[in-house]
């Protein structure tokens, strides 16, 4: 029988290895799995790459898990945002190093690694410094870069809610990275806010097909990040 | 089935029943036009496998009744179909995302030919004049994890379809990981074909003789 | 104010013009917009390329289409199908022409050319005929081979249900094709079962947003392709 | 708006309603984080624009009440949206289809620099140590279908944000079509910079005495 569903953030994050490249979903804390991230900061896995389009904010969540120092580098898009002082710090003190990628890039090279396809060609940052050192090639006379796929050991997702077999739905915006992150991953791990059973999910609205998910967990409250910052909690809890 | 004749090795349910015995539990399978979708029929008890059809299906279910056929319910062979609970539809490239991605477990093919290397011929006779047809055969054998063949062992004219080098323009090269024919299962490994059973009334010296290519067993 | 919604299936098709390549969704029957192909069997334009993963059957639809001698070129997966004659007959007598791809790099062309990605490597067909003088290169010591994205000029597609915006559903294995040539076309020309009102379609659940879609005509009983086959029907009807 | 003081030029308020001017009905637009947010109040009457986010909406409302946000139905500026009648959701692989594909017709974007030849710099103050962040902004001038940007004309102390050439990292060559600042409106052609229209009390010995490109008129 199949059953991705375990019981806690901790059963659901136990395999993630030291070195390990996790793709962590949300724009800004839309989509955010912030108990599965805090789970992994008491796991203890260290030397992680990150793929996330942000750096988190606050002092919990993706923030916190940088602040402990577990991240070696973030592949990401936005790495400012409000409230966002963790990443920076770290970033000019040259302890965490950062690879810039164009939004539209970043979810295509997620895409492409979910997919199969190893590399591709965007019009995306050509004529900028983020084209640098990459391969550029013309078709039809347009220049366009070269951008390999990514793949991850693990993907942290959120979604709104799961089944048995891991068909996710996703709650508007928070939509985001995770179905895409869910493709690309080796081990992918979600966390749902509700816990549904098979037939509950509309076959015709599934977003991600379950054979992208491997651990599904509940939590039924997920955090607000938003209020947690305004209320200046740190993660471990103050 | 003109091998068969004499009793001698396995009828087609059996080879579905073979190939079925090798899919694990909470596998994600793809079942080939033919022969393949026999398989689907003997998952043996307390197993769970779920159906990948690449027109847009996970969670193929059994054929349905004839009331409740839907000409927009089909599968990849454009036989009708039914969904399981817990199925999701999805457009092609996603279907082919599960494909190439190496997300789908195992590929069940029927096959023209494979060669000792794990090479898979199975779309085209490459004769002169013929209309040629691929469909999803070659990222099925690119993408899938496993490719498992199942297949007679001999062609109506009695030629070996295990063969040295395929002479029919190839599907994929080097990956094919069983075969299984009315007469043996055959792994195809690094340095050679192992035979890991024989069908009934089948011995090394009768399937050797019906294979072009030398065995190991 | 948007309202994408045509009055039949001739005015949406009347701006196709000669030497057009068009895309027109299905897999076998389903999902095949029936009614806008022979509304453009009826509107005349020649000398097309069409992209679709069959090539029709019997003698309605696109086996109807390529019967009357619009089509120049066939771009597709599978030319044989059950019932299908009028391609195979053609083909032999070299009077039309075929581009075979296998069916999961037709459909990640069909995405690249909406999605703006020229060209993309895929591990499909190499070492295959189908391979035979296209660029190949190895990524991490495993060869893929190089393939283009494909845009169309116009492409005819069928949906379970459509809004003014052009928001689109399908309906189960109908789905297939539809929603990515929907995004790789100029001019997207839809054949809806039901048209609906805003909002009547969950924005969760809909599968082409209004975006890709120019037009949009209700046809509230499509054929049921197999029954006018085995009604020996032919279009024009006779 | 230092130049503002002597009632010289547009209001940002008035900057945005000649940019919503030029939308036409139906067209679907994304509107940059900050003054391009304020375009969406000025569509005039009887116009019909859809609004796409690049997180994942098409069909971005107006602000909601206190009492209706919800954290996870936000826009690219992360800051509380709703969604219209006929809106859809969709992940980001999706979005940046619309955006790299040319489906979006017109993007408003702020600038820190644009250039005579249409290159655009809105990015990065390429200052050392200062942290790189692009999100979007590359995408939409490579992918949308005309760049509208929309700025001060002149900067805090006094330079020209139209400029020969970029100083500054660019951000994408020769997208911009038009640019709207508090002084005038202005096209980018081949053949130079052409004023179409100049702001109260500005004339266009002023408006080129605080541009470093010569205009035309």
């Amino acid at each position: 029988m199949i059953n991705k569903i375990v019981s806690s953030p901790a059963e659901a994050v136990a395999d993630i290895f030291d070195g390990a490249l996790i793709m962590i979903s949300g724009f800004g804390e839309a989509g955010s799995p912030i108990e599965l991230i805090h789970a992994l900061i008491d796991q203890g896995a260290k030397n992680l790459t990150i793929v996330s389009n942000n750096t988190g904010s606050g002092h919990v969540g993706l923030a916190a898990l940088i602040e402990h120092k577990r991240v070696k580098k973030m592949i990401c898009s936005f790495p400012r945002t409000a409230n966002s002082t963790v990443f920076p710090d770290l970033y000019s003190k040259g302890e965490i190093e950062l690879e810039l990628v164009p939004q539209g890039t970043l979810a295509e090279r997620i895409r492409a690694g979910g997919a199969g396809i190893p590399a591709f060609f965007t019009p995306s940052s050509v004529n900028t410094p983020l084209a640098d050192g990459k391969e550029l090639r013309e078709f039809e006379g347009v220049p366009y870069v070269m951008e390999f796929g990514i793949k991850a050991d693990f993907s942290l997702v959120k979604c709104e809610a799961a089944d048995r077999y891991g068909n996710l739905i996703y709650n508007k915006t928070a939509r985001n990275f995770g179905p895409i992150m869910c493709t690309a991953a080796e081990t992918t791990i979600v966390q749902a806010k509700r816990l549904v059973e098979l037939g509950d999910i509309d076959p015709e609205c599934v977003v991600t097909p379950g054979i992208f998910v491997k651990k599904v967990v509940g939590v039924n409250n997920p955090a607000d990040e938003s209020q947690l910052i305004a209320d200046e909690r740190n993660y471990p809890w103050n | 089935m003109e091998l068969n004749e004499n009793n001698i090795g396995w009828s087609r349910e059996e080879m579905a029943q073979k190939v079925a015995l090798d899919i694990p539990d909470g596998a994600y399978v793809n079942l080939g036009i033919g022969m393949p979708e026999l398989v689907a029929d003997y998952v043996p008890e307390g197993r769970e496998v779920i159906y990948h059809t690449e027109n847009g299906l996970l969670g193929m279910g059994p054929v349905p009744e004839e009331s409740e056929k839907d000409p927009e319910l089909i599968n990849a062979g454009k036989k009708h179909i039914t969904a399981i609970k817990g199925a999701c539809f999805f457009h092609h490239a996603d279907s082919f995302t599960m494909i190439r991605g190496k997300h789908i477990d195992i590929c069940v093919l029927g096959a023209f030919q494979v060669s000792v290397d794990g090479d898979i011929a199975n779309w085209s006779t490459g004769k002169p004049g013929a209309i040629p047809a691929v469909g999803g055969a070659m990222d099925l054998v690119a993408g899938v994890k496993r490719i498992f063949v199942i297949t007679q062992h001999n062609t109506k004219d009695g030629k070996s379809k295990i063969v040295n080098n395929c002479t029919y323009p190839l599907t994929g090269k080097g990956v094919v990981e069983t075969i299984y024919t009315d007469l043996a299962i055959i792994d195809v490994k690094k340095d050679g074909l192992f035979v890991r059973e024989m069908g009934p009334n089948v011995n090394f010296e009768y399937l050797q003789k019906h294979t072009e290519v030398p065995l190991i067993q």
